[in-house]
C-alpha cells in the first residue's frame, strides 16, 4: 500500500526555476498517485553539510522514500546508504552519488548535456572561435560537469577564456557578459551552463546590440530563456527536463514501494531547442 | 572604543577634505594602474558601463552610510530589494503571468512601499526594542527572503512591462536612468547628512546617544526613519536592478549587504558610528566596480578574483586608516 | 535679603519625598528640595548620596519611583529630557554629555539647531557658537570636532551650550553637577561670574560641588544630602564648614592633609628633555618619599607631561629612569608598568574603568598575572583581595562583583586609584585624583598618597585645585604652555606664586 | 556605545545565572513545542543527530564568543574552514588525487595550522594595523575562499584516507568524536573565558581597551591570539565537516558566519562586546539545530522555514534583552 506514503524531495537549493520545475513536477505526480511530496532543500547550492543534515532529518521523521539531487556526489554517500539502511526507498535525481547505493538514478549527463551543448556551438561559429562561459556559483558540481563536457567536446576546435562566476546573481551576470563584451570582442559566443546566467547575457547583448550577432548557447529551458530563444538573442538552448525529472522520481518510488522492481537507471533525456532558422 | 578619544587628538588637525580625498586616490591608483594594463579600460562606454552596473550597489549604499553613521549595520538590504521587487512584479506583471497588472507606476510604488515597511520592521525592533541593529537585520535578512519566496513560490515573475525596465536600460540624453537615480540619490543623501537634522543626528547616535537622548532629542524616530530610509534605497535600488535583469527573481540580492557595507567603509566611514561621507561611499562603490571591471578586462581568473578583490578592500581601508593615524 | 525671598515668593521648583532605587541599590530614600528663582542652592553629599541622580530625576532621565516634583506650581513631566527642558530645565551632568564625533558648534546646538529653507544654517551656528564659547573664556574654531578636547574645554562646552540655552528660553532652572571638578582657577572665576549673572536675571540654580571654598564663594543656600534622604537645609552662611561635613559624613573630618615624614634625597623618577610636538623639553626628577604637583592653566600640559612620561602617547625625545633602569623611547604603559610606574589618568570613564566589568576586575586589571595560577585566575584570592581594596578605600558597593559603571563618580575615582595601590609600584602618577570626590573621600584618598609616599615611593600628582595641591606637596612643578615656567618649593609654595608663573605675568591680582 | 550604560546598570542586580538562563528557557520552550506537535521529535537518536549536525558549527561558536567578548567579530570563519579543510584534504590525499599522501595526522595538522595561519593574519591586520574586525575579516573571507579555490582549482579533493573520516561519523563508546570534540572544546573554552587572563582580557578589550592598555597589559598580542584562536576553532570544525562531507570542498562554509555569530548573540553575548558566555553559547548553537531539524520534522517548507528562522532568532535574542531590561 503505497498511497498515502510520504514522499520527500531534496533538491540542492530551494529557490529557483530549476528547482522550483523539479518540485512542480514532484508534487504533481504525488497529486497523482496519491503520495504525500514534501520539497526540501539547503541554503545554498554548495552547502553539503546543510543536505546531508536535512536527509538525517527527514529519515528521522520517518518519510518512506526520498529522492534526493546530492550537492556532491562523494559527500552524501554515507547518509544515502543510512537512509536505506533505515528501510527507506532512495533515488538519485539530476545528480547521483559516487557509490551509487540507491535504488535508481532519474537524470541525463551533465558532462554528457554539456558536450552537446559544445557540438551545438560548433554548428553557429566556425573553429577556433572565442567562446566565453558565465556559470553560477563556483564550486557546484553539476554546472562543474556541465562545463568539463563541453570543454572537453570543444578541445582544439574553440579558444575557451575562462569561466566567470555571476554567483547566482542575474545583474552580476549581465555585468560579467558586459565586461567580457569590452575586454574580448574578438568573443562570437557565450556559453552559460545555468537558467540564470543565460538570461543574464542575454540580456548584455540585447543591451550592448549584441544580439544575434554575438551567439548565446545555453544550458537549460525556462520561460525567461524561451523568451530570448524567440527573440533571436539565444540561438540554442540544450535543456535537461527538471520538472520531468521531478515526476519520474516519485513515480519510481511509488513502484519501489510498491515492491516492484525499478531500472537502475532513468534517463530523462536532453532536449536541444534550436531557433526555427538556426 | 572611546577610549580612542586621546590618540586621535593628532589627528584632528588634518583638514576633512584630505581624510576624504583618501579613497579617492585609492581609485585613481587603481584606475591609473587598469589603464596602464589594458587599453580597453578607459574608453568612454567601459566607464558608463561601470557605473550602470555599480548603480544598484551605490543606491544601497547610500542608505548604508546613514546606518553605519549610527553605529548599526543593515544586513537585510539584499532580500529587502528581492522582496521589493517580487512585490513590484506581482503588481504589475500581467494576470497570465501570476500577476495584478496594475501598470508600472503601481508596481514601483509597491515595490518602493515593501522597502519602507521591511525597514520600518528594522527600525521599530532596533529603535523601540532595543534590539541590536546586527541581529534584527539579520532575521529581517531570512524573514524577507522567505516572504519572497512565499509570494513567488520561488519562481521569477515573468513579463514585467517594458515600461518598467527603462530604469535598469533607458536612458535620458545618453545618461543611463539607473546612474541619474543614483547621482541623485547620492546628492541628495549628502545634502541630509550634512546639512540636516536627520543626517546631524545620525552622526550623533553613532557617536554619543545617551548624549543626544540627554539633549532633549528622542533618538527612537531619528533613527528608526534611517532603516525606513535604508529600506527605500534598497527597493530603488531593486526597481534599477528589476530594469536590468527583466523579471523579478526571489533569489535576487544575495550577497549585496557586504559589497555596500565594503564601499561604506573604503569610503572613510567607521563601523563604530559617528562619521560618514557620501562622497566617500560614491568612490568606494566605484572602486568596487572599477576593480571588478578590470580584474575582468585583464582576464583574471575567478579564484584570483576572489583574492584580489579581498586584498584590496583591506588595503583600501588601510591607506584610509594609515594617512589618518 | 536672600533669606528674605523664601518668605516673599513660593519655590520655583519643589520637590516632595523623591525616592529612586536602582535594583536594590536605594539611590534616593525620601528627598525634600525648595529652590527659589535668584538663588545658588548648593547639594552637598558624600560620593553616592544621590545628588546626581536627584539631578537626573529632574532632567528627565530616570523616572522617580514616588515622590512629587512641581515647577512653577506644576507638576514636572517624568523621564523625558526632552519634556524636562521644555518645561525649562537645563542641566549640565556630571559625565560629559558631548558627541564626540560631530563639531564643538553642533553640540552647543544640539537638539536646537537653527535651520533656514529646512536645511541647518552652519553659518549662523558657528557665528553663535563662537560668541557663546567667547563667554565661557574658550577661543575655540566652532567648527573643529569636539573629539581631542581635554577635560576642561569638554566642560565648558558643556557650559556654552547651557548659556545658549538659557539665552533663548531666559529663565527656569540651572542645574550643575560638579562642573568645576575639572576647571582650573581661572575658569572657575569665569564660570562664577557667570552664575553670578544669572542668578540675577532671576534663574534658579543647583550647584553641585565637593569643594567648600567655591561653594562659600558663590552658594546662597545649602542641602545636605546623606545615603539619599535630605537631612540638612537651610542658608549657607548659617553653617560652619565642620557642620556641613558631619551632616554629610556623619562624622568629624579633621587634618584634610595628612602630615608625612620628609622627603629623602635619592632620586627616583628622572625625566630629561621629554619632548613632543608643541610640548616640552621638560624634565624633571622625583625622589623616594617626595610628592610633586604639577600645577598650570588649563592646556598647559600637565597631561600630556604625564602620558608621554608613561607612555600612553609617544614622544619625540627624552630619557625616563626609573631608579636605575632606563625606558626605551618607544616605551608603551606595559613597559612604563614593568619598570614600575603606574597611571590614574584624568578621564576615568574613557581612559580608567572598564564600566561593565565588575568592581573586582578592574582592581585587578593591573595584577592579574598574580592571581594566576599555573595558567588559571584564582577568582576567590581576587574576591578576597578586592574586598580588601574596598574597605580599605571606603568604595561605597554592595560587592565587589557589581559592574564598576553602578558606582557614584567618586567612588569610580577610588577604584582607579585602587588599582595601582593594589599593584605597589615605585612611581604613581595622578592626573586630578580627587575629581569628584567627596570631602571625606578626599581626606582618605591624601592619607593613602601620603602613605604610599611614606612608603618611599615617587609620586607626581596634577591637580586643578591649587589648595589640594599646595596641602599636599613637597614641590609643585609649574607648566606654562607646554613648557616648564619654574618649580617651587619650601615657602615659595604660595598660592600667587603659582598663579604668577602659571599665567606668566603678574597673577590675577 | 558608551550611551547603552546607565540601562545595563539596571541589570546589575540580576544574578549571572538568571541572565544565562534566558536563552535556555528559549530552547527547552522550542523543544518543549517540538515534541508536542512531532513524536519522532524527542528521540534519543534525533537528538544525537541534532547535536552532530550542530558540532561544526558549535566548534566554531567557541572562537566566535571569545571574538565577540572583545567586541570583534570574524566574518571569515567560514572560508577558513574551507581552506584549511583543502589544505588538510591536499596534505593527506594520495598523489593519485592531486595530494601529498601524508597521512591523517599530517593533514589535520596542515588543516589546524592553516586555520591559525589566517586567524593570525586577521589578528595582526586587527591588533597591529588597527583594522576594524568586520573589514579585516571580510577581507579574510574573500581572500581565503580564493586561495582555497586557487589551490584546488575548485574542485573538491577525493579520496580522503578512511581514518580522517572517524571525526565526522566515528564514535567513541557511542558517543560520536564529533560531539566529544564540540562538548570538550565548549568546556575548554568556558574555563578559558572565566578563568584564565586571556578570557579575562578578551571581556577587558570589549569593555574599555584604553584602560586595559593604560594598566599596562599589551592589548595587541591578547586580541591578536583571540582570532587564532577563532582561526584554529575553524580550522577544527573543519575537521568535523571533512569527516562528514567526506572529500575537501573549496565552496564549503558559505554563510556558516552568520550561524555563529546569532548563536552567541542568542546565547547572551552583546555584540559591542564585554561579555559573553560558553553555555550560552552552547545553548544557542543546540537552539538553531533543534529550529532546523524540527522544522524539517514538521514538514515546514522551505520557504517557510527562512521566515521562521528569522522570526525565531529575533524572538530568542528579544526574550533575553527582555529579562535583562
Ligand atoms: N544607573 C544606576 N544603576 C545602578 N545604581 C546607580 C545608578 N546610578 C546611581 N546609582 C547608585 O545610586 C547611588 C547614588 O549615586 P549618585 O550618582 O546619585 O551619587 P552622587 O551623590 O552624585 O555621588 P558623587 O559625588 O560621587 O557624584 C550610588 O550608590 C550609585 O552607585
Ligand atoms: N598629541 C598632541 N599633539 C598636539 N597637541 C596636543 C596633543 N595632545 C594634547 N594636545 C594639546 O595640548 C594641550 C595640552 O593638553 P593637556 O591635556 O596636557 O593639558 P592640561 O594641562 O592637562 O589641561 P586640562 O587637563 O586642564 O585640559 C591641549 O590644548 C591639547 O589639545
Ligand atoms: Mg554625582
Ligand atoms: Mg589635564
Amino acid at each position: 500500500g503505497a498511497v498515502g506514503a510520504r514522499v520527500a524531495v531534496i533538491g540542492k537549493g530551494i529557490g529557483g526555476e530549476y528547482w522550483s520545475a523539479v518540485r512542480k513536477g514532484a508534487t504533481r505526480a504525488g497529486r497523482d498517485l496519491g503520495l504525500k511530496v514534501t520539497y526540501q532543500g539547503p541554503p545554498t547550492e554548495t552547502d553539503v553539510a546543510a543536505q546531508i543534515a536535512l536527509l538525517e532529518n527527514l529519515i528521522q521523521s520517518g518519510v518512506d522514500a526520498i529522492a534526493i539531487s546530492p550537492c556532491n556526489a562523494r559527500s552524501l554517500n554515507r547518509t544515502v546508504r543510512k537512509a536505506m539502511a533505515a528501510g527507506i526507498k532512495v533515488v538519485t535525481l539530476d545528480s547521483d552519488t559516487t557509490d551509487k547505493d540507491r535504488l535508481s538514478y532519474i537524470g541525463t549527463d551533465n558532462a554528457e548535456a554539456g558536450a552537446m551543448a559544445a557540438r551545438e556551438a560548433l554548428r553557429l561559429v566556425p573553429e577556433g572561435s572565442v567562446v566565453a562561459m558565465v556559470t553560477g556559483v563556483l564550486g557546484a558540481q553539476n554546472l562543474q560537469e556541465r562545463r568539463t563536457g563541453f570543454t572537453r567536446a570543444a578541445k582544439g576546435k574553440l579558444r575557451l577564456l575562462a569561466a566567470q562566476p555571476d554567483n547566482g546573481d542575474k545583474a552580476r551576470a549581465v555585468e560579467v557578459a558586459e565586461n567580457i563584451l569590452t575586454a574580448h570582442p574578438e568573443v562570437t559566443l557565450f556559453f552559460t551552463d545555468n537558467a540564470i546566467s543565460g538570461p543574464g547575457v542575454g540580456q548584455a547583448l540585447k543591451t550592448r546590440g549584441k544580439a544575434g550577432k554575438v551567439k548565446l548557447v545555453s544550458m537549460d529551458v525556462t520561460p525567461d530563456l524561451q523568451g530570448l530563444l524567440d527573440q533571436g538573442v539565444a540561438s540554442v538552448l540544450v535543456a535537461q527536463q527538471p520538472e520531468k525529472m521531478g515526476e519520474l522520481a516519485v513515480r519510481a518510488l511509488k513502484d519501489a514501494l510498491a515492491g516492484k522492481r525499478i531500472p537502475g537507471r532513468i534517463d530523462t533525456g536532453v532536449r536541444v531547442v534550436r531557433r526555427k532558422d538556426s | 572604543m572611546t577610549g580612542a578619544m586621546p590618540t586621535k587628538i593628532e589627528a584632528a588637525g588634518l583638514r576633512p577634505w584630505i581624510r576624504q580625498s583618501m579613497p579617492l586616490v585609492a581609485l585613481l591608483l587603481l584606475m591609473g594602474l587598469f589603464s596602464l594594463l589594458s587599453a580597453r579600460f578607459l574608453s568612454f562606454e567601459n566607464l558608463g558601463n561601470i557605473a550602470v552596473q555599480s548603480s544598484h550597489i551605490g543606491l544601497i549604499a547610500v542608505g548604508m552610510t546613514f546606518v553605519i553613521a549610527t553605529g548599526g549595520i543593515d544586513l537585510s538590504v539584499g532580500s529587502v530589494l528581492a522582496l521589493s521587487i517580487c512585490a513590484a512584479g506581482l503588481t504589475m506583471a500581467p494576470a497570465e503571468s501570476g500577476g495584478a497588472g496594475q501598470g508600472v507606476l503601481a508596481g514601483w510604488g509597491a515595490g518602493l512601499l515593501t522597502g519602507a515597511l521591511a525597514g520600518g520592521v528594522n527600525g521599530l525592533l532596533i529603535s523601540r526594542l532595543k534590539l541590536s541593529p546586527f541581529i534584527a537585520t539579520l532575521g529581517m535578512m531570512s524573514v524577507a527572503r522567505g516572504v519572497a519566496n512565499v509570494l513567488t513560490d520561488g519562481m521569477p515573475v515573468e513579463d514585467i512591462p517594458e515600461g518598467a525596465l527603462a530604469l535598469g536600460t533607458g536612458d535620458l540624453a545618453g545618461m543611463p536612468w539607473a546612474v541619474l537615480l543614483w547621482v541623485a540619490a547620492a546628492l541628495l543623501g549628502g545634502l541630509v547628512l550634512g546639512w540636516t537634522r536627520l543626517g546631524r543626528y545620525a552622526c550623533a547616535l553613532g557617536s554619543n546617544e545617551e548624549a543626544l537622548r540627554l539633549s532633549g532629542v528622542r533618538p527612537g524616530p531619528w533613527k528608526g526613519s534611517l532603516y525606513v530610509l535604508s529600506g527605500l534605497l534598497s527597493a530603488a535600488a531593486g526597481l534599477v536592478f528589476l530594469g536590468r535583469v527583466s523579471n523579478a527573481q526571489p533569489s535576487a540580492g544575495v550577497g549585496f549587504e557586504l559589497d555596500a557595507i565594503a564601499a561604506v567603509v573604503i569610503g572613510g566611514a567607521s563601523l563604530m558610528g559617528g562619521r560618514g561621507s557620501m562622497a566617500g561611499t560614491v568612490v568606494g562603490v566605484a572602486l568596487m566596480g572599477v576593480l571588478r571591471n578590470g580584474l575582468v578586462l585583464l582576464d583574471v581568473s575567478a579564484f584570483w578574483q576572489q583574492l584580489v578583490i579581498g586584498v584590496v578592500v583591506v588595503l583600501a581601508v588601510l591607506l584610509d586608516r594609515w594617512r589618518t593615524n | 535679603m536672600k533669606e528674605g525671598l523664601s518668605t516673599m515668593a513660593p519655590p520655583l521648583l519643589q520637590v516632595r519625598g523623591l525616592k529612586k532605587a536602582f535594583g536594590a541599590i536605594q539611590a534616593l530614600s525620601g528627598v525634600d528640595l525648595d529652590i527659589y528663582r535668584g538663588e545658588v542652592h548648593v547639594l552637598l553629599g558624600e560620593n553616592g548620596a544621590g545628588k546626581s541622580t536627584l539631578l537626573k530625576v529632574l532632567s528627565g532621565v530616570h523616572v522617580p519611583d514616588e515622590g512629587k516634583v512641581t515647577l512653577d506650581g506644576r507638576p514636572l513631566p517624568a523621564g523625558n529630557p526632552g519634556d524636562s527642558g521644555r518645561a525649562g530645565i537645563v542641566t549640565i551632568h556630571q559625565e560629559f554629555n558631548l558627541i564626540l564625533d560631530l563639531s564643538v558648534a553642533e553640540n552647543v546646538f544640539l537638539g536646537r539647531e537653527p535651520r533656514r529653507f529646512g536645511l541647518l544654517d552652519h553659518a549662523r551656528m558657528h557665528r553663535e557658537a563662537k560668541v557663546l564659547l567667547e563667554r565661557v573664556g574658550l577661543g575655540l574654531d566652532p567648527a573643529r570636532p569636539v573629539r581631542g578636547l581635554g577635560v576642561a574645554q569638554a566642560q565648558l562646552v558643556e557650559i556654552a551650550r547651557a548659556l545658549g540655552i538659557l539665552d533663548a528660553t531666559g529663565g527656569g532652572v540651572l542645574t550643575l553637577d560638579e562642573p568645576t571638578a575639572a576647571l582650573a582657577e581661572h575658569e572657575i572665576t569665569l564660570l562664577h561670574d557667570l552664575i553670578r549673572q544669572w542668578r540675577t536675571q532671576g534663574l534658579a540654580l543647583i550647584y553641585i560641588s565637593h569643594r567648600m571654598p567655591e561653594l562659600r564663594a558663590i552658594g546662597d543656600r545649602v542641602t545636605v544630602l546623606r545615603d539619599g534622604a535630605s537631612v540638612a537645609t537651610g542658608p549657607m552662611r548659617g553653617f560652619e564648614d565642620d557642620e556641613l561635613i558631619r551632616a554629610m559624613v556623619g562624622r568629624e573630618v579633621h587634618h584634610l592633609y595628612p602630615s608625612r615624614p620628609p622627603a629623602s634625597e635619592d632620586p627616583l623618577l628622572e625625566v630629561e628633555e621629554l619632548q613632543a610636538p608643541n610640548f616640552g623639553p621638560v624634565s624633571l626628577a622625583v625622589a623616594r618619599g617626595e610628592i610633586l604637583g604639577v600645577a598650570g592653566l588649563m592646556g598647559a600640559g600637565r597631561t600630556r607631561l604625564l602620558r608621554l612620561l608613561y607612555g600612553a602617547s609617544r614622544a619625540s625625545g627624552g630619557r625616563v629612569r626609573v631608579a636605575d633602569k632606563v625606558l626605551s623611547g618607544t616605551r608603551t604603559p606595559a613597559e612604563a608598568v614593568e619598570a614600575g610606574i603606574g597611571l590614574v589618568p584624568e578621564d576615568r570613564k574613557h581612559q580608567g574603568l572598564a564600566l561593565g566589568l565588575s568592581i573586582s576586575d578592574n582592581l585587578v586589571m593591573a595584577i592579574l598575572e598574580r592571581f594566576t595560577h599555573a595558567g588559571f585566575v584564582d577568582g576567590k584570592a581576587i574576591v578576597r583581595a578586592s574586598t580588601g581594596l574596598v574597605e580599605r578605600l571606603r568604595i561605597r558597593s554592595r560587592h565587589v562583583s557589581q559592574p564598576a559603571g553602578s558606582l557614584s563618580g567618586g567612588n569610580q575615582q577610588k577604584v582607579v586609584l585602587g588599582r595601582w595601590l593594589a599593584r605597589d609600584g615605585q612611581v604613581i602618577l595622578l592626573d586630578e585624583p580627587t575629581r569628584g570626590v567627596d570631602v571625606g573621600a578626599r581626606a582618605e584618598i591624601y592619607q593613602q598618597i601620603a602613605d604610599l609616599a611614606a612608603q618611599g615611593k615617587a609620586m607626581v600628582m596634577v591637580s586643578s585645585d591649587l589648595p589640594e595641591l599646595l596641602g599636599m606637596a613637597d614641590r609643585i612643578l609649574v607648566m606654562r604652555e607646554g613648557r616648564v615656567a619654574g618649580i617651587l618649593a619650601g615657602d615659595q609654595l604660595t598660592q600667587e606664586n603659582v598663579m604668577r608663573m602659571a599665567t606668566g605675568h603678574g597673577g590675577r591680582g
